[in-house]
């Protein structure tokens, strides 16, 4: 019976990161503070256009843990309207929803990899770590995107201090290829650092993540997604298949777990 | 003088006609994270069978407009176990507990009754004889009013205390079902579960829900479910009826009440809004003083028809 | 190659499955001042009764969640007045046109589908069957195996060219209708007429309509409209199905035929987009395009059921 | 079968004249030009949060038929929405709906009488008659309203030209009273001319007006109100009962009916 919090809250900051890319922070957040690298949002739109909330990553939670922010890409429905919205206005949000990151052990090499739009999550991860003092050259920072436009945030994760990896498929910025590329190759350059790895993006990538884990035996952990009606667990409809058989709800046993968990 | 929220339903008060509907609370647990359940009148629980059940493979749900689908395929943790772990957090807390009992087979339905007839926190029991039928060659219980009188009266014989017979609405005739359920004991009726729906996606051809159909939820179903409490409110069946279909805010709430609900439950609402059922008691409240009634319980039946 | 859009029902060749709703779209003179109705498939007209009925006083409609009730009350010029002033107009147009009957006792469905029979134009009757039965003390015909197929079967006899059978949603299984239908030599199936539902205002405490309830229909209604037309395809009835309910855009429409439609009808739609029909007929060219499929036809039925 | 166009077509002024009042301005609108005094435009609002259309009296017509504006108070859902679009956003409006305003002879005294929101059609018939060559001074504008913030754009009716008379209940602003005081005083005073009246406004205000028109003898026309579903006569949602038995479809056979031909 964790605590959640259904609120109305105001947009106080929007941001056009690119295309069809955008920042949202909400103000005030109660509960921000509870916020941890992992957990999301539930948010309403203020129409019946559609009829589920929408899930988002928490991408940063200001220091005074009153801001809240999300990052997020315009894909249907429900982000279009989302996109629609400006600053001032009013949503209503469910928070904070979900499980969380493991903290790694300070002599951990970190490994974040974020495809596409699950960079938020890795974002407030690396974050977090620095924040509770993890070395910034012990936190590799993998960002998959299609091109240039899909890879956000470049000075705010370089400012981070963090070891920045950015990859695209048509090379149009870092180096060309698939994310999995360079995770490999810090992975086998490694020499016998302990590691452990973190990724949420498109499950393809999940999946290669994992195969990843298993060739080189290092634990790590993915956020997933699914359809989320309600979000805190009462509607059994985010399930997903785990390999040990039966169900698991993403919104509350999830939306992180450890490789090898949930069938994808 | 602040209006009175309390209801009595088949000899039982309530704190107020606000229940949250099966399969939309789970078992109480998550949704005391947001309010305390002492602001409800009455928790339900989700279906509970025989044994343990996981339900369908998702994708299990699927929004349309003002509305869902739902093909959980009533995933639960069976009465075992729901005895042993659900109970005695539903012990602590201070609301009333109904218990929606599920099966597919008629025994099933009898021997979950009766675990539950032991369960002293278990102030009634809800039947959902919208299942398909086993023994019956899959056709519905609650479609056939042989069946449900049946399946009432088998209930009541192993269940001490009152039990509420949950109609589908997917019938001819739901006042035939209603009277069927009196004759066979029902002590009140709860009217509607779901409506049955379907939803493709057209690019990859395939049902949005691995059931194929589902069942359609939500405020775009409430005019048919306001319709069907008034039939069988008109129709002078005797026990109470807990409306059910797309409530939202106090005003469908009011709406039910006129048609002939002693009481209502929030089912797809609490997902798009968790804290509904504390909105709506504190609204109802305001309505009664605004239109200067005493009571929630003057509302009932009183629309007027032309 | 630019996509075929052409359907057959019944032996007619229509130029597109796009068809308005009876109802929907009055006697085609107020449409054809939207757009020129050869863009459509066919128009069904009003249900025509005998005599000429003024229907239900005002209010006769009301809003709800993605739809609305309306309980006109069958208001139409009659048979007479729609021979002399109506056909007139609707010979005129380039389009297939089917005419809509309605009665309370057989005899008028009868009668109204003799006189139909020597008017040309009309391509196809639609029977709804979804009034009150006055005869057999105002149960639906529709609602009734026998009495569907004793209309149907007696319409048939009286009407040369192809009978549909509109079908009530408000069953317990629209299959056993459907079949009951068929038996009497329908030659189509509509599906769905609207569901029936109420609303009441909570300040004047007076039902929305002066009918007291009225029928649903609209986006609201598409799933369960969606899983009738599925249901009956896969019954495996012979006659074709032509889907209607909550039909907004090409991607209902697909939906429809992908579950087994072979045309649709947009009712509720003309009111919120009277072009409704243009737009869906250019969109499906693309959609077909875009899918690679030559023909219409190709969407019908192939849902990939799990 | 007369020619209605369904077009979108962008909000390029909107004005907030009062209280819950707003006028909105949209171009391009075909058919504009076409639109005569009483007749009406169906909106659609972009949200599905209302499922009909709504309804609205052309206020005004640009000179060169490409703009036309409406007035509307907030009074439901759908006015609420209406009210928070902006400049620059799209809606899909019918038009032109409705029948006309009788056009009076130039030697008739013409009473134009608006209650509250029911004063757009008016101001639009007095502008067309002026245009037409029909004498300011033959035209007298009584407009109703609970107070002050309820009677709009003063400075443009003034500056018609037109005989104003304003008239409040709480006496905040004009004469304090009825708006059928001052009608009736004119018509008292009037010697012999032959008059016309045409209204709009709220039902008990039109049902007094008739009665006027009854009591001398003056011929006249009331627009009226319905819920109106689909706007163009194809739904018969919008009845009313004509005294003469039967019903009329307000959208197409109205919103203008001639003295004592419906049952208000
Ligand atoms: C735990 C979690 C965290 C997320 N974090 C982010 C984030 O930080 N930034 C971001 O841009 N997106 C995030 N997403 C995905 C985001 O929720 C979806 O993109 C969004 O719901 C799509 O809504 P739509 O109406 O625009 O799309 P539509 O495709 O029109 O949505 C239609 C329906 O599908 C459901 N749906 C479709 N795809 C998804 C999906 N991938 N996940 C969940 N529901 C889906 C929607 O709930 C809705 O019911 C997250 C999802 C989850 C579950
Ligand atoms: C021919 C005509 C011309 C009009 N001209 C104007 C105008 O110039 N300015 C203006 O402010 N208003 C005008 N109205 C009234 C305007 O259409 C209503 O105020 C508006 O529809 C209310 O919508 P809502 O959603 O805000 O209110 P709600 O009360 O929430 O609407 C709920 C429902 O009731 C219907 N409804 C309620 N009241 C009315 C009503 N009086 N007329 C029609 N439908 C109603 C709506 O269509 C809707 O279905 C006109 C109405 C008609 C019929
Ligand atoms: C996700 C979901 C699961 C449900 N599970 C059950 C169930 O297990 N047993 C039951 O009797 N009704 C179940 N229902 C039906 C609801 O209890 C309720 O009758 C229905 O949702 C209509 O109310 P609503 O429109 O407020 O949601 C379920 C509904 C939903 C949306
Ligand atoms: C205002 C209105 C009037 C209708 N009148 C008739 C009718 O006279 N006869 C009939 O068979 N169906 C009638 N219908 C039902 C429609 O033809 C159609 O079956 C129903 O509206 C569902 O389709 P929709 O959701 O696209 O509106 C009417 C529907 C509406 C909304
Ligand atoms: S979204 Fe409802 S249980 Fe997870
Ligand atoms: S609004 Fe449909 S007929 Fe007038």
């Amino acid at each position: 019976m964790s605590k959640i919090a259904c609120q109305d809250t105001l947009i106080t900051k929007k941001r056009h990161l690119s295309q069809d890319y955008f920042s949202l922070t909400f103000s005030p957040v109660s509960r921000a503070n509870r916020c941890v690298p992992g957990q999301f949002i539930h948010l309403l739109l203020p129409s019946t256009d559609v009829t589920f909330r929408r899930a988002f990553s928490v991408a940063s939670v200001s220091e005074d843990g009153n801001e809240l922010e999300i990052i997020f890409r315009v894909v249907g429905r429900g982000t279009t309207l989302l996109a629609g919205l400006a600053k001032g206005d009013r949503v209503n949000i469910l928070v904070p929803l979900g499980n969380r990151f493991t903290i790694p052990r300070k002599n951990e090499r970190v490994l974040l990899i974020g495809g596409g739009i699950g960079f938020p999550p890795m974002m407030f991860l690396a974050s977090r770590l620095l924040a509770k003092g993890h070395p910034a050259d012990k936190i590799e920072f993998f960002y998959g995107g299609r091109s240039k436009d899909d890879i956000l945030e470049r000075t705010r994760i370089k400012k981070l201090g963090v070891r920045f990896h950015p990859v695209t498929e048509d090379g149009s910025f870092g180096e060309k290829g698939l994310v999995t590329q360079p995770v490999e190759r810090v992975i086998s350059e490694a020499t016998g650092e302990k590691m452990r790895m973190y990724a949420c993006g498109p499950e393809p990538m999940l999946k290669a993540v994992e195969a990843l884990g298993v060739k080189y035996g290092i634990p790590g952990e993915i956020s997933v997604e699914a359809p989320m009606p309600c979000g805190f667990g009462v509607c059994l409809g985010c399930v997903l298949p785990l390999k040990a058989g039966g169900y698991t709800r993403v919104c509350t046993d999830g939306p992180v777990y450890p490789f090898g968990e949930v069938v994808l | 003088m602040t209006p009175d929220l309390k209801v009595q339903l088949a000899g039982i008060e309530f704190a107020n006609p606000i229940m949250t509907a099966s399969g939309c609370c789970g078992y109480g647990e998550e949704l005391a994270g947001v309010f305390p359940l002492s602001k409800l009148g009455a928790l339900v629980t989700k279906s509970i069978t025989l044994k343990p059940r996981l339900g369908h493979p998702p994708p299990r749900t699927a929004e349309t407009a003002s509305g869902m689908l739902n093909a959980i395929g009533l995933a639960n943790v069976g009465i075992d176990q729901f005895v042993a772990e659900k109970v005695p957090f539903l012990a602590t807390q201070k609301t009333r507990i109904i218990v929606n009992v599920a099966g597919s087979k008629l025994q099933e339905y009898i021997e979950v009754a009766t675990r539950l007839d032991d369960c002293e926190v278990v102030d009634m029991i809800e039947l959902n004889i919208s299942c398909p039928n086993v023994d019956e060659g899959g056709m519905e219980f609650g479609a056939d009013p042989k069946m449900t009188e049946k399946s009432v009266a088998a209930v009541k014989k192993v269940f001490s205390r009152p039990v509420i017979a949950k109609l589908s609405p997917n019938v001819t005739s739901i006042v035939q079902i209603a009277q069927a359920a009196e004759q066979g004991g029902a002590d009140a009726f709860s009217i509607i579960n779901s409506l049955v729906g379907t939803s493709i996606d057209i690019e990859t051809r395939r049902p949005r829900l691995t059931n194929n159909r589902g069942g359609l939820t939500g405020p775009a179903i409430k005019p048919v479910a306001l319709a069907m409490v008034d039939a069988v409110y008109r129709s002078g069946c005797r026990p109470p009826i807990i409306g059910i279909g797309g409530i939202a805010d106090y005003r469908d709430v009011v709406e039910f009440m006129l048609c002939g609900a002693s009481a209502v439950q929030i089912g797809t609402a609490l997902f798009i809004a968790p804290d509904t059922p504390v909105k709506i008691a504190r609204d109802l409240k305001a309505y009664l003083k605004r239109t200067k009634l005493q009571s929630v319980t003057e509302l009932i039946g009183k629309v007027k028809r032309y």
